[in-house]
């Protein structure tokens, strides 16, 4: 086989698990949401409602699609693929699993190993925020503006925090490449901890995970979308599709957080204390380390999920200023903390 | 062209011709009823108070030039981060270079919140 | 791969477009746009003629740039925002008036 | 009729359009619970001014109770505050009774207190419920909905319906405690208690909801006074007064109980407030149980009253303690088997005609807050 | 001193007529004095709190009651302040009710409304809690308060033109619908 | 030509159909206008008890574009009629409306004044529940008759008339 | 200006950290959601003991719930109902038309009383099912069943008429769901002043119970 | 030539066009991300990877939102600002500059053209790390001075905002 045929099917595969993920994430949101809830949730729609996320997207796929009248047309067209492209395309430097060996070539489990790595999933979220503010601005809508504004004022504003707990990894690591970031972090520590970000960087997680949920727009930080007082936010005027892809952006989005997560700070695909690739064969560790990835994904998609179902959320105000006057001061201490431990180290 | 890159321009071409499809077979496959009314913007079922947005607050542009500051000097940051423990190994130069900067950033930010760029009152 | 001379074209290119913008239109706010389009085709240049010295001097100028362009952006829009508060308006046209 | 056209109505024309941004919310808005309207003036995210708009639930209620006897309006008084019909069911009652001069028997007393108190409880789940989910957290709500099921389903068992009770007659009640009550109250309460602790747990600690909640539209007591708040507000701001206790009626005087009161009428308070009331009415039930228990099985339920009932003429005003505030009935008889007027005193009509003052320069989000915390019933509200 | 003789004792001449049913004390002053006997009750009498305010029509009941007497003239012993007056009858009237924290104690405080002058001075001044409810009674009766900061239509739509709760007004209405410029399209 | 082979006895057509029914039957968002009494026990049937979202109907959005049933509980006054006629029109199609207790059906006992008499006359009703207010039982009962009613529809044939005439005149 | 009071908002460090909280609060729904999980795996509809899977999963119907109308028949099968209309006049809501009429000739036997109705219509759009035709009735004949179940596409067929009543009825008693028949009110007569536990004595109304013997 | 430069050339020219033609200024930006980010596919294609992504995350994620947010802050999208009085001669004089601009440094050409190409990059040419040391080792100053430089334009940003706000 050809390198580009191979990276087509490693493309296509990908993308198309990515999908899934958030496909299977919708549903599990509405079952764990219910079931947290005391009720039962979607459990009418193929077994156990599986198939729900199909029938909501069959019923958006053939929904009636709107422009309102006072919209600006073609930014209103273009906000909802402005938005879910980036969050689309993130996957593509996510470290999915080790490698695996088939038909004596190897192929690493990744779309691409690129040298900048989670920098581009990181320029690709400042561009997702256009998909928002532009959306809201189209819509013409005082609570989709708002929410537009809304929008782009907290994903850029946790954007700081997110990048400054990056960079204490950067410093650490000496590679933007994530699948670097994930060998390095095999084996142990100290003796006892495994070697993974989390536990050479707890502040550093710390910051990374409040921003990656204020970036995922989730509860406690969902004000863009508030239900309660902006309607639905930017996304007001929206129905059909458009509003599918921004739903479906939103658990996508999530799912790239949660990857980029276990990535630098839970060891990627390895487990810890065990090294898988001894006694598994070429084929079947490759396997094996994809399903230690997802499960560890898993894990924080469900936390996500988890969160959001048990705390209030925040004023926007209060929003700011946890984001400026609390996380990105301890991001900057933070980093210079580690600053000087690996300069003491070294 | 490096290498690596050419995938993921793949990637992307793939996520556009997805979303692409998407839309289009939305627009294909929903019904087109036109009615008086349907259009009209969304406002809790009343029709629109005042025409115009007025302008919103200008606490939005600060935090839009915070940001943009803060990022642009994360980012100049970064280089000198993923060469930090070669460079560290030559001496305490790199360490100070980055504790200068951080410093700077530090009275930048000290000085949004004193001037209350961030406080939304 | 490309020559430095599409390159080169590509950027007077961009450089003129930003300069025509910047001489015919009257909105503030696409006067900045230009610039930003001028000051990108010189980035281009900066990154074209380092590859093809191998020399990365030029690469690190474009980081600068950047810091400058950013420090352009947001000291020009603040004045903006404070003429627009006086004048209602973001035509340029209106800006000569020296009254506020 | 010529003399009717000469009244103008004064209108304010369009809301002025100036630098502040016009946010209209509600009538349809998640927030506004239906129909509540506020037209908003915001400054960024701050609240200029805040000019609320009722009469999208104006039914024409007190209309209707001149038009219809003493008897057929009870059921209409289930639908002014419907979150819990039985309060209002019984202040109807009881300010005919008063207009017909009767004392109904202790047993219905007991009875009749016993599901107020019930009936409160469900309010307040309701109210808290809501306001958690209007700053985001849903899970409280679903919690505490479980266990106004099972109130309900006492009601049902007692009356037969869930929602709009109508409850009891004009002189008494007409049915005894329901045998699903005696076998579930004493889980209930348990069950009641603990959906409050778990309410408890996720919510008022949280530093979240603290800071949502904590100083947001804290209110005055002299001024909450000066614009006629009673009830849970009120008490939010400090002033111990709740008529069960100031006033007693039925045998609230027979029953301990003890009025949480607030600081600073905030809606932290104000949440407070509620959670501990359903604790104390927790506490009122099971004493009114007690009391209940030592009545003789056949004790007298109703007062004799006449199928058509013809009060003499008068007017009376009678008032009890809503778990909204003082709910009141003023009823002008003629001596005709219709009331000539009706005028009720919904609480919470006085609170939100302050609800300009409450919110003014606070959040948008605060607006929110502050309004799921009033528990406005656009029911009774509106009329 | 009970609640009775104390409010005759503050109010002196103020106190038009005084009517006890079922321990409501109903007291009637006069409309022009109607702040000022409000205010001295707030001060002196120490009714601190404005419960509720409303208006009631009494065309019905007057009109009943001319009924019964043209039946039969004896038994035309009504309350004692109807008496002798019925041409000139003031159709509205207008009741505070008032409470006294301190000591819980209740009165209605009543003004008489002709219809052809359907004016009253606004006691928003006093309480701010008066504020809806007066704009109620205009919108329901049509009755006007001066001074008021906000008077208009609260519970019907701006452009309604009848006041409802009168007495010859129907129940059903009389057809009005609200159409007018919020139509869609 | 080849569709019209594939097409067949309208097999495609009616699978296609089938399909979209399902998928639109399986997730009927609710539009909750709910502004009385009947808006609480129409929360109760969305909350634990009976939790409406088994159904599918999970995401309760109070924008017009994003649902597809209208459920009208609670009394509409004529100041509201407008409000209701608006909200109504600026939903997306497909639309469905189950009007919920007595006010919503005919005015109920509010025979007065300004109380619009039943919302049968301002917008179209798909399914009337009496009851003041219904059980939430009753309320998933006309979810569950609304569910068969979207199962008997025939979408395509309504949104595309010309498409599918043409393509019967294929045949 | 609004005046506020000021308030000081104090923090324990646990409060301030914001994680213990959020971290008790992750606990309780987790609590939640596995003792949920497990009871949803469980035989049978009724699952999860806080949620009724509606179709075929009912909740229990208090027999004195108030749903839908019936005409009943006595145990010899007739018809109670002699279209008094005292049920009319107490409803509310003005949506029952009785139409007394004689019974036909050799159908006497089917009818209790010695009138009957000749139409009964209940609109059930407008009926808000308060009990008060059940209470007014001196026969007992209309009684609000327990059927909930009332959806129509059409809002014509929620007219109901007499046939549809009765059949409410028989449907009713074949599935055992007849209203029990109302327990009598004991009711306190006027005269004797009745002796209460020493407790539960009457309550003081503030004096005006005295002069209410007037009425 | 090769199709990489020329779709993404013709994109950045075309977007560029669009920028300075369109009437709002919301699209113009648009079209300006549109160059940006061609821009960014260019650099990559000159072995300046670091480069592409910087150019999006702080010209297209930093920069454009900030002059997307003072649109969004000034003008309003009902009303039309930008004026369309025709000032004939202006715009001539601006076009015909510019043209003059574009053949002159396309004059210039004729000598870059001269210039010797190199061929073979240096091993990790343009990667991160190269970058960090030339940092460190030759612009260490010019490091320092655009923070101070960031710094300066911070506080003028916010005192100007602050001030008119
Ligand atoms: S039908 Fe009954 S319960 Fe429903 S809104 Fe009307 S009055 Fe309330
Ligand atoms: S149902 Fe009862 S009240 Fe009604 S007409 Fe028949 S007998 Fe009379
Ligand atoms: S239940 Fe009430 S509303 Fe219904 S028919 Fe009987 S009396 Fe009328």
């Amino acid at each position: 086989m050809a390198d580009w045929q191979i990276d087509l099917i490693k493309v296509v595969f990908i993308w198309v698990w990515a999908l899934l993920i958030a496909v299977v994430m919708t549903w599990v949101e509405r079952r764990a949401s219910a079931m947290m809830q005391d009720r039962l949730g979607p459990n009418r729609a193929g077994p156990f409602g599986l198939l729900q996320p199909l029938a909501d997207g069959i019923k958006l796929f053939t929904k009636e699609d709107i422009i309102p009248e006072r919209a600006r047309k073609i930014l209103f067209i273009l906000g909802p693929p402005l938005f879910a492209l980036p969050a689309f395309s993130a996957y593509a430097v996510v470290p999915f699993g080790d490698k695996i060996v088939l038909g004596g070539k190897e192929i690493i489990l990744q779309v691409s190993d690129v040298n900048i790595g989670f920098l581009y999933v990181l320029a690709l979220g400042a561009i997702g925020v256009y998909g928002m503010v532009i959306g809201g601005w189209a819509s013409n809508s005082k609570y989709s503006i708002l929410g537009g504004l809304r929008a782009t004022a907290q994903l850029i504003s946790y954007e700081v925090p997110m990048g400054l707990a990056l960079l204490t990894i950067v410093l650490l690591y000496g590679t933007f490449s994530l699948r670097e970031i994930v060998l390095q972090q095999q084996g142990t520590f100290l003796g006892f901890l495994p070697n993974w970000g989390f536990f050479k960087q707890p502040l550093g997680f710390i910051i990374f995970m409040v921003a990656a949920y204020a970036e995922a727009n989730r509860v406690p930080f969902d004000l863009p979308e508030c239900e309660s007082e902006l309607v639905t936010g930017y996304h007001t005027e929206y129905g059909s599709m458009r509003l599918g892809l921004y739903l479906f952006g939103e658990y996508v989005n999530m799912g790239t957080l949660a990857a980029i997560t276990v990535s630098l700070f839970f060891g990627g695909w390895g487990l810890p204390y065990v090294d898988m690739s001894r006694f598994l064969g070429p084929v079947s560790y490759g396997i094996a380390s994809f399903f230690v990835f997802f499960l560890k994904q898993a894990f924080f998609l469900f936390l996500f999920v988890w969160v959001r179902w048990t705390v209030p959320r925040f004023r926007y105000d209060q929003l700011m200023g946890l984001g400026w006057k609390a996380l990105i001061p301890l991001g900057l201490i933070n980093l210079f903390i580690t600053a000087l431990l690996v300069q003491l180290t070294t | 062209m490096m290498s690596g890159f050419e995938t993921i321009v793949m990637y992307l071409g793939m996520s556009f011709l997805v979303i692409v499809a998407m839309l289009g077979a939305s627009s294909l496959l929903g019904p087109y009823r036109p009615a008086p009314g349907k259009a009209t913007t969304f406002e809790c079922g009343v029709p629109l108070l005042d025409p115009g947005h007025k302008r919103y607050s200008v606490k939005y542009y600060l935090v839009a030039v915070l940001f943009l500051v803060f990022d642009l000097e994360t980012i100049l940051i970064y280089p000198l981060a993923v060469q930090y423990r070669p460079l560290a190994s030559l001496g305490w130069g790199i360490f100070f270079e980055v504790f200068v900067f951080v410093f700077v950033l530090l009275v930048g930010l000290l000085y949004a919140i004193k001037k209350g760029a961030v406080d939304w009152r | 791969m490309a020559g430095i001379n599409e390159y080169v074209i590509l950027s007077c290119i961009l450089f003129g477009l930003g300069s025509i913008g910047f001489l015919t239109r009257r909105n503030a706010l696409i006067l900045f746009m230009s610039v930003e389009l001028m000051l990108n085709s010189i980035n281009l240049m900066l990154v074209a003629f380092s590859a093809q010295r191998a020399d990365m001097g030029g690469q690190v100028m474009v980081l600068f740039i950047f810091a400058v362009a950013a420090a352009e952006v947001a000291v020009g829009l603040a004045i903006l925002i404070s003429l627009f508060k006086h004048i209602k308006s973001v035509d340029i046209n209106r800006f000569n008036l020296l009254k506020w | 009729m010529a003399k009717q056209l000469e009244t103008i109505c004064i209108t304010t024309g369009p809301v002025e359009v100036g630098d502040y941004v016009t946010l209209n919310i509600g009538p349809i808005h998640p927030a506004m619970h239906g129909t509540l309207r506020v037209i908003t003036k915001t400054d960024g995210e701050t609240i200029v001014s805040a000019k609320p708009e009722i009469g999208y639930l104006h039914r024409g209620v007190e209309k209707l109770g001149e038009n219809l006897t003493y008897s057929q309006f009870l059921p209409i008084t289930d639908r002014l505050n419907y979150c819990s019909a039985i309060c209002n069911n019984v202040a109807y009652e009881m300010a005919v009774e008063k207009l017909l001069g009767l004392q109904v028997p202790p047993k219905a007393q007991l009875i009749r207190m016993i599901m107020m108190e019930l009936a409160r409880i469900a309010d307040h789940q309701v109210c808290v419920g809501i306001l958690g989910v209007d700053l985001g957290a849903l899970t409280p709500f679903f919690y505490l909905i479980i266990q106004r099921e099972e109130i309900y389903e006492i009601f049902e068992w007692h009356h037969g319906a869930r929602l709009t009770n109508s409850m009891g007659a004009i002189g008494g009640v007409e049915a005894d405690l329901p045998e699903r009550f005696h076998e579930k109250w004493p889980k209930l309460r348990d069950t009641i208690r603990k959906a409050n602790d778990e309410t408890d747990k996720l919510l008022t600690h949280n530093r979240i909801w603290m800071d949502r909640t904590i100083g947001v539209n804290a209110f005055c007591a002299d001024d909450a006074l000066n614009w006629g708040f009673t009830g849970p507000m009120l008490r939010a701001c400090g002033v111990k007064r709740d008529l069960r206790k100031e006033e007693p009626y039925l045998m609230y005087d027979e029953v301990n109980f003890e009025i949480p009161t607030g600081k600073h009428g905030d809606v932290f308070d104000r949440y407070m407030v509620r959670m501990l009331e359903m604790e104390e009415s927790v506490k009122i039930i099971d004493q009114a149980y007690a009391l209940y228990k030592e009545l003789p099985e056949d004790a007298p339920l109703m007062k004799k009253v006449p199928k058509i009932i013809k009060p003499p003429e008068g007017q009376i005003y009678h008032a009890i303690e809503s778990p909204n505030g003082e709910l009141g009935f003023f009823i002008k008889s003629d001596g005709s088997d219709k009331p000539y007027r009706i005028k009720i005193r919904p609480p919470c009509y006085m609170v939100y005609q302050a609800f300009e003052d409450l919110v003014k320069g606070e959040m948008i989000s605060d607006l929110i807050a502050c309004l799921s915390s009033l528990n406005v019933i656009a029911g009774e509200l509106d009329r | 001193m009970s609640l009775k003789d104390r409010v005759a004792d503050i109010l002196g001449k103020d106190l038009v007529a005084l009517n006890e049913f079922r321990g409501d004390l109903c007291i009637e002053v006069p409309k022009g004095r109607i702040v000022q006997v409000l205010a001295k009750l707030k001060e002196e009498g120490g009714f601190d709190f404005l419960s509720d305010l409303f208006g009631v029509d009494n065309l019905d009941l007057y009109a009943k009651a001319a009924k019964k007497k043209k039946k039969s003239q004896e038994e035309s012993e009504d309350t004692g302040e109807t008496k002798g007056k019925e041409s000139v009858q003031p159709r509205f009237e207008v009741i505070y009710l008032l409470l006294s924290l301190s000591t819980n104690e209740r009165l209605q405080v009543m003004v008489r409304v002709p219809e052809d002058d359907l004016e009253l001075p606004t006691v928003t001044g006093l309480w701010k809690a008066a504020n809806w409810p007066e704009r109620e009674v205009f919108d329901m009766f049509g009755i006007r308060f001066k001074g008021h900061p906000n008077l208009r239509r609260l519970l019907m739509w701006d452009e309604f033109q009848d006041h409802p709760l009168r007495k010859d007004y129907p129940l059903e209405g009389k057809g009005e619908e609200r159409h007018l410029n919020y139509d869609i399209a | 030509m080849k569709f019209q082979a594939i097409q067949g006895e309208g097999w495609l057509l009616t699978k296609a159909e089938q399909l979209i029914n399902w998928g639109r039957s399986r997730s009927p968002w609710p539009f909750p206008y709910g502004t009385a009494c009947c808006g609480i026990e129409l929360m109760c049937a969305l909350a634990s008890g009976y939790d409406m979202a088994r159904f599918g109907a999970e995401r309760v959005a109070f924008t017009p574009r994003q649902c597809d049933v209208l459920i009208e509980a609670g009394t509409i006054t004529k100041k509201m009629v407008p409000v209701l006629k608006r909200i109504y029109a600026q939903m997306a199609e497909p639309k469905w409306v189950i009007a919920v207790g007595a006010c919503a059906c005919s005015g109920g006992v509010f025979r007065t004044y300004s109380t619009q008499q039943g919302i049968g006359s301002v917008i179209p009703v798909d399914i009337y529940i009496p009851g003041c207010p219904p059980r939430p039982e009753g309320i998933l009962y006309a979810l569950l008759k609304l569910i068969d009613k979207i199962e008997a529809d025939h979408p395509l044939y309504k949104q595309r008339p010309k498409l599918i005439e043409a393509l019967e005149a294929y045949k | 200006m609004v005046r506020r009071p000021v308030v000081k908002k104090e923090y324990t460090l646990g409060e301030r950290v914001y994680l213990v909280e959020i971290g008790k609060g992750l606990g309780l729904t987790w609590k939640h959601f596995v003792y949920n999980v497990k009871a949803s795996f469980r035989k049978g509809p009724h699952t999860v003991p806080t949620c009724w899977q509606y179709p075929e999963d009912r909740r229990e119907i208090a027999p004195i719930f108030r749903g839908a109308h019936m005409l009943q028949l006595n145990e010899k099968g007739q018809e109670l109902c002699v279209g008094c209309g005292m049920c009319a006049r107490a409803c509310p809501a003005k949506c029952i038309t009785v139409k007394r009429g004689k019974p036909a000739e050799g159908e006497e036997d089917k009818y209790a009383g010695k009138t009957m109705c000749a139409s009964f219509e209940i609109d059930m759009l407008r009926c808000i099912f308060c009990g008060n035709c059940e209470k007014a009735c001196p026969k007992n004949a209309i009684v609000l069943g327990q059927d909930y179940e009332l959806a129509e596409y059409d809002p014509n067929l929620c007219i109901y008429d007499k046939k549809r009543l009765l059949a409410n009825f028989h449907r009713a008693k074949a599935e055992g769901r007849l209203k029990p028949p109302r327990k009598p009110v004991p009711v306190d007569a006027p005269a004797p002043k009745k002796k209460t536990p020493s407790k539960a004595t009457m309550t003081k109304k503030k004096g005006e119970s005295g002069d209410s013997e007037k009425a | 030539m090769d199709y990489y430069f020329i779709i993404f050339a013709i994109m950045a020219v075309g977007a560029g066009i669009f920028t300075i033609t369109v009437k709002d200024a919301l699209p113009s930006a648009l079209g300006l991300l549109t160059v940006f980010i061609a821009l960014a596919a260019l650099y990559l294609h000159l072995h300046a990877p670091l480069i592409a992504i910087f150019q999006v995350s702080i010209y297209a994620g930093a920069i454009l939102v900030l002059v997307v947010f003072v649109i969004m802050l000034l003008i309003t999208p009902d009303e039309e600002l930008e004026t369309t009085q025709k000032n004939v001669s202006y715009r001539a004089m601006g076009a015909i500059l510019g043209a003059y601009l574009i053949a002159l440094l396309a004059i210039g050409l004729k000598g870059i053209s001269q210039l010797v190409a190199q061929k073979n990059l240096p091993e990790g040419f343009g990667h991160p790390k190269a970058i960090g040391m030339l940092f460190f080792k030759q612009y260490i100053l010019h490091f320092e001075m655009a923070s101070v430089l960031l710094l300066v334009a911070l506080v003028a940003a916010i005192y100007l905002a602050k001030k008119n706000a």
